[in-house]
């Protein structure tokens, strides 16, 4: 059965449809690319599905349930985390409390034992501290759990998202533009780090202009273009797709992907 | 046309240009890579006037730069295309225009908005709509065109091309080029090295806070320690 | 390691409380004491809304209020004793807390103030209008707590200053502990994390709403608290504890501290406090002088004092 | 009905003076997002100083042009003392900087002027004009007028003028704006000057209704601000809109409901309107994509 | 050295009380000093600004107490800070002549607490007085919510029935609202109001004159005597201030007051000094604080020493001592020791004051 389900999602901004009519599902350990021009409407789909903004139409579905317009916390209490484009980093805490901030929900308890510091929520916190650390590791940030967030380079507060994304140990993970900020070789580390998300079962819907990653990791691909969706398959027949050619990839793609 | 000699600069306590040495000649294309951390946006900020250097030159056109605050530079010629874009989110994506060309109100101001809009269709299509609701590729757009309305003759790009879909990338780089055909000068950060050095003339490989490496681009992009560390070759 | 610390810090503040006294020349000093005391406290309560949670209000002396007010008038209508009735006056923040926090806190930056500005005048207009219950502007006497009788009986004889100085020094200590448990548990990062980006807080699963709540009602019980204190200590109460100059008087003591900071926010309490006793002598150039005082610190010191001078000395403030 | 009419009047004349001090934050916080705390003293200084030339001997036109030049530079001053040198200081802080000020400005004016209640003479004298029964004082109607005067200006800066641009830039993005090639000092500069000068000029218009003394700053600031928060901080219309509004409310309030609790009643409706419109009546909310 | 303590509101809202008070206080030890102390002994004033935070003026009080070591306190320019300081004063055993009009602060009457004002009570009797003799028996009233104010709107309200006055219209207005014109247009349009009565100090009564003349009202308006100077002629301009009745000390018509009168000579040089050293005419209330000094130093002569009770007994035993407000007798019933006579009704003609009962 299919994790999320994006049925005739839409919405319209001014005027403007950004999103009109767009379904498709993502299974378990599924790895879902959405890819297409600036402006055609990708960021607004993950904001839309993530419960950022309510959609003007149709259903989206997680876990079978119908979750359409249903707040960001509550999505994340069903296992539905997400990274950013434009950067949602709390600046002014610690690295590792950015992480831990992802542990929230697995380390909150009741005000009362965090205002009396009970031993419950230091054990709680614990837990969360050992797996925030872990986790930092895994992107390589654990020399700066201690620095003031802010004060990290646009490249490493990236990786800093995807760790905090992580921590809540979600079901299906969605990244918007991970790799924009990195060279070959730290994509290339994203590309291992999605693919070994994937493969211990999380489902991951993932937009991005780096189309060798893209290419590469994704089982499916979801084209966008003037918020509808324009084509969609696995990666060699999308690549393939003049219509994705002419909108999107334009003709020095194999150049590129040569390199 | 820019020089600098020994830049140092610090955030707080912490030095993170360890003496930068880096020449940029007049209506050459340069392009500095290097991994995340490496110090590349705080050499374009220290640059511009938006970082405080502790210690070392920047020499523009002759002139000390040292002493000159951010606001002056673009008069005497330097604009910058930031990282993380720094548009004007609650001004509209035309008012945004116009004051990139804040220093200049001739007629060529239209003219050029004319230019930047051709370039980038879109913004034309979004003039009178709040820049803050622009896509993110959009906002790196407004944020180049923005650079260019200051007509200046050194422009400082810091990843001009994150964001943006595979054509406009393509796009920008031809930009770039064409640029330098009008005697404009580029210094270009980039994290897609190997469109940045395919364009540029020469290129500074940083590592924390030092240039390692330097020289021509096309023998940057034979170098094997290259191909491996940034281009993924 | 954080817990360490957190012992270490409260230690050093009971110290303070402690071993002043030996230093004070006359019992007025307990006076000024017990004042730094109770102000620090509603502080410290301010630093949880404004410094961890980020969101202002205008309007806390009206919490303050409830509590001073409650302390007045459950004794001779209820029959309450004091002590009960500082705790009633905080359920009573509390509540109101909770009912007016759900709309008020949709509000963000200056908005938010001016709906918290509301509120406080609002407060301070019932107490002044409500003569027949309050007393009206000339205000209204309170009950004794009846403590230092109490103390007598078992031998201790202490001046009112000296038992006030005592009480407010173990109400701030209980205060600022609470507080330090806050900050380094979950609630309080999610109270600090919505505080920087609200968006990334809710898709962490932080329910932004309740942690805003959550702040601002126990904001309001700090207020309050230190409300019913001050109206026992003095005996008398006016209007003015609920009015907008205290609030802004309280705003400004956690700011000018280091308002992310509960010693911060203790450190300017004690300064705005103490520092009219000192330009006494200035007379006619005190406000001169205190207005200067606080610009040049901001200016110096732009995080407030404690941040800024624990950057400097190289550790990191708090 | 010639009740109603002596209401609006009055509700009219109030507003204007909230609008004027409304107006006078707007550039400021367009400016750098801070709301001057020590705008209500720019309307004291205007009315002060423009009684204590006139009492030593100038005319008072003449006495009126001097406050509002002396009142723009203590707002220069103000900038370059105290905000400038606190750049990169949190919002907050700066807040905190101008509470600062206002204390200062009142102890100083205390000191140099005195403490009484002072007023000049109206300018078009004190015989009412009668209209369908209700009468308006003909200084209402210069206070009304300047808000209107103020307000086209104002609008006419933040929309028309590429230096009203480069305002809003300087707030909106610092970094940025000197980028592009704004001196985003002098931009504070030119606000501070300007807020300060509205506000003196606000001060000399009022004077002859509100009277003046060095501490009536403070509830004006009050005042100004509710006013310019209901009508959506940083927007002259806004500004504008929101005095007037403020002003009818508490009229209309303590002419059919109850005078005290008029405050009360005003608050409620800006709490409501809040509640509905949380950026105020002609407030933008920021556009700030994730 | 003898010394005393105060505590006034020389800023804030209650500025327009404690600055002149304070102001007197000061002159009048300067002038006692230079004229040789009290049996010999030089007095030391210590001052204190409380800017009218019954919070500070009760802070200030223990100060002086503990810290400052006076022997008595003067001060509290308003009931709230009165009340503060009063605890304290009570608590310590020093005596204390409070500066505030209210009527609970000598009733009950407290061992060390002395008041110099006339209550608000007796102002409103006055004020009653008046109207039942010009014929007037129905009014409006409008009253500043500042305590000033309050206080004078609820005494007032108290005491109207016993001189057959009905209260018809009871409006307030905020201590720093601009336009009363809603106010008044609701007591005009009220059926059958023969006169307008509204107590406040500021800016408030000032404005309320003038719209009261910008309405064309043609029934008479009393003020009270919290606008008692000339000052307020000034403010509201000659026109508008015409015709105004108000209750005033002999302090306000100084040259008016005939040689004979028995206030004569204490008013007259009161009002010189001020004058001399600050250029300003002193106000009420700065009379109240000249006469709580004089009684003060009158008591601390008479008690011969420095010890508080016995100051404080002396002040009780005080008897037909002439102020600027009024002739004071104390008793141990009786801490205020005023009657109605000390208040005078004034009416401005011409820009100027006239005794007119
Ligand atoms: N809040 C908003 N207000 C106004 N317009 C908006 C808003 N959000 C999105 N849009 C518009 O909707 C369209 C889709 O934007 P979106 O950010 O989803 O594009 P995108 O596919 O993510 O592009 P990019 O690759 O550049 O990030 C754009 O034209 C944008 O201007
Ligand atoms: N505001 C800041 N405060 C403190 N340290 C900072 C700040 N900004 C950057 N740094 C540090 O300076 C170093 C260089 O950062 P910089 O942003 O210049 O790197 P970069 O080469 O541009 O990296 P990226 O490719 O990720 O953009 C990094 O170690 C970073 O942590
Ligand atoms: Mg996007
Ligand atoms: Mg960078």
């Amino acid at each position: 059965m299919s994790l999320l389900e994006v049925s005739g999602l839409g919405i319209a901004f001014g005027g403007l449809m950004a999103v009109n009519d767009v379904s498709f599902a993502v299974k378990p350990g599924e790895i879902v690319s959405v890819i297409g021009p600036n402006g055609a409407g990708k960021t607004t789909l993950f904001n839309m599905i993530s419960g950022i903004y309510r959609p003007g139409r149709g259903a989206v579905r997680l876990n079978g349930e119908d979750v359409t317009g249903e707040a960001p916390h509550r999505l994340a209490e069903k296992g539905l985390s997400r990274t950013f484009q434009n950067l949602q980093i709390f600046q002014e805490m610690t690295v590792l409390d950015n992480v831990l901030a992802g542990y929230h929900l697995q380390e909150r308890g009741p005000i009362w034992a965090d205002l009396l510091s009970l031993p419950s929520m230091r054990r709680r916190a614990t837990i969360a501290r050992d797996g925030a650390r872990a986790l930092l590791e895994r992107v390589r940030l654990d020399k700066t759990e201690g620095q003031q967030a802010g004060s990290l380079s646009y490249g490493s507060l990236k990786r800093l998202e995807i760790a905090r994304a992580l921590a809540l140990n979600p079901k299906i993970l969605l990244l918007d533009e991970p790799a924009a900020g990195c060279n070959a070789v730290e994509t290339e580390e994203i590309d291992h780090l999605i693919t070994e998300l994937a493969g211990s079962g999380i489902a991951i819907l993932l937009v991005e202009h780096d189309m060798k990653l893209v290419m590469r990791i994704s089982s499916h691909i979801i084209v966008l273009d003037h918020g509808e969706k324009i084509a969609e398959g696995d990666p060699a027949t999308v690549s393939r797709d003049p219509q994705v050619i002419a909108a999107y990839l334009g003709a020095g793609q194999e150049e590129e992907a040569e390199c | 046309m820019l020089t600098v000699e020994g830049l140092r600069s610090r955030y707080g306590r912490i030095e993170v240009l360890h003496g930068i040495d880096l020449e940029v000649k007049s209506g050459e294309i340069v392009t500095v890579v290097g991994a995340n951390g490496a110090g590349k946006t705080t050499l374009l900020k220290c640059l511009s006037g938006t970082q405080p250097v502790s210690d070392g030159r920047i020499v523009f056109r002759g002139e000390s730069l040292n002493s000159v605050p951010a606001h002056r530079r673009l008069a005497h010629g330097l604009a910058q295309s930031p990282e993380g874009r720094q548009i004007f989110t609650n001004l509209t994506v035309e008012e945004n225009l116009r004051l990139g060309a804040y220093l200049h109100s001739d007629e060529r101001v239209d003219r050029d908005m004319t230019e930047a809009f051709a370039l980038f269709p879109i913004l034309r299509e979004k003039r009178n709509l709040a820049a803050g609701g622009l896509s993110g590729g959009q906002q790196q757009m407004l944020a180049i065109a923005r650079a260019l309305m200051g007509r200046p003759s050194c422009l400082l790009l810091d990843e001009p091309s994150m964001g943006l879909a595979p054509l406009l990338v393509a796009q920008i780089f031809e930009v770039v080029t064409e640029l330098k055909n009008r005697d404009v000068t580029v210094l270009l950060v980039e994290q897609n090295a190997y469109g940045a050095l395919r364009i540029a003339d020469r290129g500074y490989v940083m590592e924390t806070g030092h240039i390692i490496i330097s020289g021509p681009a096309a023998e940057l992009i034979a170098d094997p320690r290259i191909r491996e560390a940034y281009l993924g070759l | 390691m954080a817990g360490r610390r957190k012992w270490l810090q409260l230690g050093v503040l009971a110290a303070l409380i402690v071993l002043l006294p030996l230093f004070f020349p006359s019992g007025y000093y307990y006076r000024v004491g017990a004042l730094i005391f109770v102000n620090a406290l509603s502080v410290v309560g301010l630093v949880i809304l404004i410094g961890y949670a980020g969101q202002i209000s205008l309007g806390h002396a009206g919490f303050a209020g409830i509590g001073a007010y409650a302390c007045a008038l459950a004794p001779q209508h209820l029959g309450l004793h004091p002590g009960l009735a500082m705790l009633l006056g905080a359920l009573i923040s509390g509540v109101v807390a909770l009912l007016i926090g759900r709309p008020i806190l949709r509000l963000k930056g200056y908005y938010l103030a001016v709906a918290t500005l509301g509120f406080g005048i609002l407060m301070s207009m019932v107490l002044t209008n409500e003569r027949a219950l309050t007393g009206g502007p000339d205000g209204m006497s309170v009950e004794d707590l009846g403590l230092r009788a109490m103390l007598r009986e078992l031998g201790w004889r202490l001046s009112g200053g000296e038992m006030w100085y005592g009480v407010s020094g173990i109400a701030l200590l209980i205060g600022a502990w609470v507080a330090l448990n806050l900050l380094d548990s979950p609630s309080g990062r999610a109270m600090r994390a919505l505080h920087g980006s609200e968006i990334a807080a809710s898709t962490v699963g932080i329910d932004i709403a309740r942690q805003k709540l959550r702040a601002f009602v126990i904001s309001a019980v700090y207020a309050s608290i230190a409300g019913s204190l001050l109206a026992l200590q003095n005996g008398f109460i006016t209007p003015d504890v609920a009015g907008f100059m205290h609030s802004i008087e309280m705003v400004t003591m956690a700011v000018l501290g280091g308002v992310g900071s509960v010693f911060g926010g203790i450190l300017g309490a004690a300064i705005l406090t103490f520092l009219p006793q000192l330009l006494t002598v200035f007379a006619e150039y005190e406000q001169l002088v205190l207005g200067a005082v606080m610009i040049l610190v901001m200016i110096f010191l732009p995080q407030g004092l404690l941040p800024s001078i624990g950057r400097r000395i190289g550790r990191k403030g708090e | 009905m010639d009740a109603l009419l002596q209401f609006i009047f009055s509700g009219v004349t109030v507003g204007a003076v909230y609008a004027l001090v409304a107006l006078g934050f707007t550039i400021i916080y367009n400016a750098s997002d801070v709301v001057n705390f020590a705008q209500g003293e720019f309307v004291m200084l205007g009315g002060m100083i423009t009684v204590f030339a006139h009492q030593a001997g100038l005319p008072l036109a003449l006495a009126a042009v001097l406050a509002i030049i002396v009142t723009a530079a203590i707002g220069v001053a103000l900038n370059k003392l105290a905000i400038e040198p606190a750049r990169g200081a949190p919002v907050v802080s700066v807040i905190i900087i101008t509470i600062g000020a206002s204390i200062l400005i009142r102890g100083a004016t205390q000191l140099i002027f005195d403490k009484q209640l002072h007023r000049f003479p109206a300018f078009s004298g004190d015989d009412p004009i009668r209209v369908m029964g209700a009468t308006i004082l003909p200084q209402s109607l210069w206070v009304t007028g300047g808000a209107l005067v103020v307000f086209a200006g104002l609008w006419l800066f933040f929309t028309r003028t590429l230096t009203g641009k480069a305002v809003l830039a300087t707030a909106n993005n610092r970094i940025a704006a000197q980028l592009v090639g704004i001196n985003t000092g002098a931009i504070m500069t030119l606000s501070f000057g300007l807020s300060a000068a509205i506000g003196a000029l606000a001060g000399v218009l009022i004077t002859p209704i509100t009277l003046v003394s060095y501490d009536v700053g403070v509830a004006l600031a009050l005042k100004g601000f509710a006013a310019a928060m209901l009508g959506g901080m940083g927007n002259p219309k806004g500004a504008l809109v929101g005095g007037l509004m403020l002003g009818l409310l508490e009229a209309l309030t303590a002419g059919y409901l109850s005078s005290q609790y008029k405050d009360a009643v005003a608050f409620i409706v800006i709490l409501a309107v809040l509640f509905v419109m949380p950026q105020g009546i002609f407030g933008k909310s920021s556009t700030e994509r994730v | 050295e003898i010394r005393l303590g105060a505590s006034v509101s020389a800023s804030g809202p209650a500025a327009f009380l404690g600055d002149p008070e304070g102001k007197t206080l000061e002159m009048m030890v300067e002038l006692i000093n230079e004229a040789g102390g009290i049996n010999g002994e030089e007095i030391a004033l210590t001052l204190y600004d409380d800017g009218g935070d019954p919070n500070k003026a009760r802070t200030f009080a223990t100060r002086l107490v503990e810290d400052d070591e006076v022997v008595a306190i003067i001060g509290g320019s308003t009931t709230g800070t009165t009340m503060s300081i009063l605890d304290v004063a009570e608590d310590e055993g020093i005596p204390f002549i409070s500066l505030a009009g209210a009527i609970s602060i000598i009733d009950p009457v407290r061992e060390y607490v002395f008041k110099t004002p006339h209550t608000d009570r007796m102002a409103c009797e006055k004020i009653f007085a008046d109207m039942q003799e010009q014929g007037i028996s129905k009014i409006g009233m409008i009253s500043g919510t500042d305590g000033f104010g309050a206080s004078m709107q609820a005494q007032c309200k108290e005491v109207a029935g016993d001189h057959g006055i009905e209260i018809l219209a009871d409006e307030t207005y905020g201590p720093q609202d601009a336009d009363m014109t809603p106010q008044l247009t609701r007591i005009r349009d009220t059926e059958g109001v023969q006169a307008v009565l509204n107590p406040g100090f500021g800016q408030g009564p000032a404005i309320v004159t003038r719209n009261v003349a910008q309405l064309g009202f043609e029934i008479p308006l009393y003020q009270s005597h919290g606008v008692a100077s000339n000052a307020f002629i000034e403010l509201t301009g000659k026109e508008a201030a015409e015709g105004v009745r108000l209750p005033g000390t002999a302090l306000l018509i100084g040259d008016l007051l005939s040689e004979d009168d028995p206030q004569y000579q204490v008013v007259t040089d009161y009002i010189a000094a001020y004058k001399a050293k600050y250029d300003q005419d002193p106000s009420t209330f700065a009379g109240y604080a000249h006469d709580a000094m004089a009684l003060m130093t009158d008591a601390i002569a008479r008690a011969g020493g420095e010890d508080p009770s016995a100051i404080r007994d002396a002040l009780e035993q005080t008897s037909g001592f002439v102020g600027t407000t009024g002739t004071y007798t104390f008793t141990p019933e009786d801490h205020l020791g005023l009657d109605q006579s000390a208040f005078r009704m004034l009416e401005i003609t011409d820009g100027g004051w006239k005794q007119v009962d």
